[in-house]
């Protein structure tokens, strides 16, 4: 597999096969979001218990999800880095990142608003909440930390290091979140019910949740190729590519 | 389609502020990414040139330097 | 421990050894061999990429590409042996501003587990005996250099890497360096380092390595 | 050759900082100051109705002492990297790795130890009832090593940027929350007289994981950043 | 001979330690989210209720206030003080007392004032009533510029080692604690509807007080440590 | 502003000047007139007392007895035009890791309300061309240096005061300082400064100070 791999650990080859593969991912996304977002909006039955305001969650729960996924893949592409010192890994890290964090604040925004008509008020200390919170923070210690180094290399080094150590601690934060949250019983709030949704609410949704990875890896993949660029702005292929455009 | 009338689309069942908030937002958020993404790379164009020019003004630097100096050009 | 040497005399040797920083290459393909007991100069103008060759050769530094070899043996194979032959001196000192220099002293002979030095007839030698409960930092310029040099009698490392030692010193402390410098190459001990200033080391000529500075070649 | 244990070396590098530090007397009392600051304002600010003292007293304490810590980091490695002697001590034969626990160890008897001392006295300045004390002392003493660990991890990062003041607190109080949690409810468990050995097992297995496996990243923190 | 302003001086070191701190656009973000995230670390030792956090937001606030404000300074002259540039200043033309509030100026505007612009945020994350919010935010604004000209005293005096330091911050906690406790009190008075003039006036006769009365102890302070 | 200078050519005067440091006498009673134009240098072993010496001079350490005139009346009743006319470079040289060069000497620029000098011009003739943005913590021990001495082409003050400002220079990078001290001279400006090197200075001679290191006299 390493083998397989290894041409495209070279910063060229990666960049010209995104370049290859990315319009197809933003078409897809294109297609996919916008079925999804229509038929959920406008086509899927109003839920019995919520009214129309359950229509958040197809935004609210793929965006809560790929947070979450995003920040798997950082991780993994961290994991490569330190260990094979693969480059092209080191700059997915800042890639990943801010699209990782913008989903967590899509998830954060969303449920808060649904939160207001739902349980009468914004923000709850609650579990899910809570650990969604700090998945936020966590991303964004991991750009602050790369950002603050001029020299790019050194800090994708470190940001790697820290999202490492952040995904460590991530099962550790969900659980004692979990716990600390049943411990104090939140006092005011229900605790919200997993509905059991019905398939024709199931059906955008999940349309919704493929829109959303596709999102998701095109703006990886945009992201990445800026990230190539950046790294390898002295050399001439990369002049030549930003020549082109 | 689940609604009857576009004010009914619009009002949501009485929930259309936070519905349309939320979609808003959530676009607002991810077409910022996208669209900093897209600045980012313009950036990248700008200063690629500026890179470009100053190699090309230190190249002259050096050319003139050589044709009056006395050709102590660094070799490894 | 050391079986190897006998086979090849270099004690360290770099091959194909090149360095890259701020997008401008400082030397590529350097190829040398420095054996036990030879006097090694390394110079070039100012960021012709000496220290960074010196930090590279110590292992602080990764090389662009190229590998260090130290007793045949790649220099990461036998990290700890080649630790312990290695006494570094860098532009940074590691004297605690906070601690007086015998403290400084004391600290860094414990590091090096040389015990039989009199720290006393020491800082004599060096100037300094009636400044030992000073802290270092309330020393001169040149004081301060002098408790980062009281190292290189206190050791039993045999290759010594020192990046610009004579700077600060007064041509007393030259002189003094400079003897203790030909004494440890009697001694069978090895150096490498780097100087802007020409040295008169008695009869010893040192190898020369001379980097030149390379212009933006991005 | 009579080579130097790992062990004596270890000892040398934990009693340098703690010499440095008593040197620097006002550096070291400052977390705690902050400490007792913070923790003299809340019955200030509250009034001194001692059961809602009582209920945010574990809070109130382990944030205190979470930000405490993070006052103290900035300069766990940062004047050796300046001055040089981070190099020296990559150089040295014993790992890197091994080493900076020397450092992590200097730096929670500097500011770990202290806060489980004073537990007593500021459980009594917030009301704390008397059977929380114990737990709150227990809850620090397992808990300060993991702050100690993890902040050497913080601070190692940084080591290059040389503005990273809250930089450094950014990137570390996402990893302190689940200690703050897992502590807290120790403390309030036991003041109400119930079992807190699940939370106490939990403090001590992050304890022991985090100062097993923190100075691998800080020593490749530290690498990266020496070069 | 165009003799530079002292006005221009001024600008100038202000911009250049704002330029520092900031190297890009995305680290002047950063005290912010420090900030956040120290905030939310309350409601998570504490406890969700919202009530509580409501009670004790204006002492979680200005403890995150004070907090902010010790880790900036820390390195507030040091930096300087290292590399030479405070005896640069000392030998400018202008009066240090004088050009010493542009550095007091830049903690200031790096710690103190995004607690005033992110008090909004922290008040609806803490559950504190609307009718508080701009007492905190006055408070805020009133009572950080005393933290920074507080603070800056402290740098001052610490910068040399093994001087009688450790009495500086013993001197300083004196004078913070009254500016947390009326500020509190302020705070909470608001958020009852009850009047603030008093203790807002009290706080802003502090902050004139110190922001006029520091610079000349802290010119005192660095000429002492830079001979 | 200038009507004292006439009735006494000596710039910078110091009478019974005394520095006790750390308990040890450094000198004593020292008494000597530096007049416009002259090029002094300070001379003397590590921890002679050279660097305070200089800083005595400049205001930013205080004599333990005597003082200190600067054209003709004490220095400290006119110490904003002495600050004015005076450029101090010391052991440390203030610029700023952080910045860029071309940063570091904007700003130094700014201070000193110099307009009229092409920064690419300057950074070229140091040989910073290529490296102007990069952070000055990046570049090597000379070339952080020479980003210091940049001040000495961006300056209008008359009087120079340099504590060893040849330190971690190459062997072209001295003459490049040599011949701007020169042009300084020539231009009627004024030179304190020390240096463990000796300079060869085309025909100039400077005026020696040489103090001695004073054993332990508690
Ligand atoms: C700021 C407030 C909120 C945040 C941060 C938040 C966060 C999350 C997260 C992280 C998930 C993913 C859980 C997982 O896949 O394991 C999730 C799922 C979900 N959320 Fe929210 N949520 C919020 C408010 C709400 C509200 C108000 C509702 C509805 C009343 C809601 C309904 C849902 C639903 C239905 C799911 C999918 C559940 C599942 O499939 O497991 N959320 N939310
Ligand atoms: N900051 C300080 N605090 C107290 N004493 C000091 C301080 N700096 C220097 N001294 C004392 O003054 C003496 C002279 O120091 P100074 O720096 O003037 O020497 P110097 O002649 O410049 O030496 P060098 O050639 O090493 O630079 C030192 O030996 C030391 O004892
Ligand atoms: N920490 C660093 N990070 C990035 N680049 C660096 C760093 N240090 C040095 N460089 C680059 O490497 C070049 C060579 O630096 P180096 O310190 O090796 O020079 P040198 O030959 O020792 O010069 P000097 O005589 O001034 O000490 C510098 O010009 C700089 O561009
Ligand atoms: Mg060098
Ligand atoms: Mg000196």
């Amino acid at each position: 597999m390493w083998r397989w791999l290894h041409p495209y650990a070279k910063p060229e080859a990666t960049y010209n096969l995104l370049q290859k593969l990315l319009p197809w991912f933003v078409a897809l996304t294109l297609v996919t979001l916008v079925t999804g977002v229509v038929w959920g909006l406008a086509f899927a039955p109003g839920d019995y218990q919520q009214g129309d305001s359950y229509r958040i969650i197809f935004l609210h729960v793929p965006a809560a999800i790929f947070s979450m996924g995003a920040y798997m893949g950082m991780a993994i592409m961290g994991a490569v880095a330190l260990i094979w010192q693969i480059k092209t890994a080191e700059w997915s890290i800042p890639a990943i990142a801010p699209v990782g964090a913008a989903l967590t604040i899509v998830a954060l925004l969303t449920g808060a608003i649904w939160g207001k008509p739902m349980w009468g008020t914004w923000w709850v200390w609650d579990a899910r909440l809570t650990s969604e919170l700090i998945l936020l923070f966590l991303y964004v210690g991991v750009m602050a930390l790369y950002f603050a180094f001029d020299d790019a290399r050194t800090g994708a080094k470190a940001a790697a290091i820290l999202s490492l150590v952040g995904v460590i601690n991530l099962p550790i934060i969900h659980f004692s979140v979990e716990w600390w949250n049943t411990l104090h019983q939140g006092a005011t709030i229900t605790k919200f019910e997993r509905p059991s949704i019905a398939t024709s609410m199931l059906i955008p949704l999940l349309i919704c949740l493929t829109g959303f990875a596709f999102l998701t890896v095109s703006l990886v993949m945009m992201r990445l190729k800026n990230e190539i660029l950046r790294q390898e702005l002295h050399r001439p292929w990369a002049q030549q590519k930003l020549e082109q455009d | 389609m689940a609604f009857d009338s576009f004010t009914d689309f619009v009002s949501m069942g009485g929930y259309g502020l936070y519905v349309w908030l939320s979609f808003f937002l959530s676009f607002v958020v991810l077409a910022g990414v996208a669209l900093e993404t897209l600045l980012a790379k313009r950036q990248l164009v700008k200063k690629s040139k500026q890179l470009q020019q100053r190699q090309q003004r230190l190249a002259r630097r050096k050319a003139s330097r050589a044709a009056v100096g006395d050709g102590n050009e660094s070799k490894t | 421990m050391t079986q190897v040497t006998s086979t090849n005399s270099s004690l360290l040797h770099a091959e194909q050894l090149s360095s890259i920083r701020g997008g401008r290459v400082l030397f590529e393909n350097l190829n040398f061999s420095v054996s036990v007991g030879q006097l090694w100069q390394v110079s070039g103008p100012n960021g012709a990429g000496k220290s960074s060759l010196l930090r590279i050769l110590t292992g602080l530094l990764e090389p662009s590409s190229g590998a260090v070899y130290f007793n045949g043996q790649p220099r990461n194979q036998n990290w700890s042996e080649f630790c312990q032959q290695l006494l570094f001196i860098g532009h940074k000192a590691a004297v605690k501003g906070e601690l007086s220099a015998l403290e400084n002293f004391h600290w860094q002979q414990q590091l090096s587990s040389v015990k039989n030095v009199d720290a006393w007839e020491l800082l004599e030698k060096l100037g300094l005996l009636g400044l030992e409960d000073e802290l270092t930092a309330r020393l001169s310029a040149g004081q301060q250099r002098r408790v980062a040099l009281t190292r290189l009698w206190a050791t039993k490392a045999s290759l010594w890497i020192l990046d610009e030692p004579f700077t600060a010193l007064d041509v007393q402390g030259i002189a003094l360096l400079q003897q203790r410098l030909v004494e440890h190459l009697r001694a069978g001990g090895t150096i490498i380092f780097t100087s802007h200033q020409s040295l008169t080391l008695s009869d010893l000529t040192p190898e020369k390595l001379i980097l030149e500075y390379q212009g933006e070649s991005l | 050759m009579s080579q130097l244990s790992g062990g004596q070396t270890w000892l040398t590098l934990l009693k340098r900082d703690l010499r440095i530090a008593a040197r620097r007397r006002s550096d070291a009392l400052n977390p705690l100051l902050f400490l007792l600051m913070v923790v003299t304002l809340f019955p200030l600010g509250i009034g001194p109705g001692p059961d809602i003292l009582a209920r945010i007293a574990p809070g109130i304490i382990w944030v205190a002492a979470l930000l405490a810590s993070l006052l103290g980091l900035e300069r766990l490695f940062r004047d050796d990297f300046q001055d040089g002697t981070l190099e020296q001590m990559c150089l040295l034969p014993q790992p890197l790795a091994f080493n900076v626990t020397a450092k992590m160890m200097a730096h929670w008897l500097l500011s770990g130890l202290p806060l489980v001392i004073l537990s007593p006295l500021l459980a009594l300045l917030l009301s704390l009832p008397v059977q929380g004390w114990w737990a709150l002392a227990l809850t620090l003493l397992l808990g300060t090593p993991a702050l100690s660990a993890l902040g050497a991890i913080g601070a190692a990062l940084t080591l290059q940027v040389q503005r990273g003041n809250s930089l450094v607190s950014l990137i570390l109080i996402p990893l302190f929350i689940p200690l703050l949690i897992f502590a807290t409810a120790a403390v309030e468990n036991a003041s109400m007289g119930l079992a807190v050995h699940g939370q106490l097992a939990i403090l001590a297995a992050i304890s022991v994981l985090t100062v097993t496996l923190a100075p691998l990243a800080v020593a490749a923190g530290i690498r990266m950043s020496v070069n």
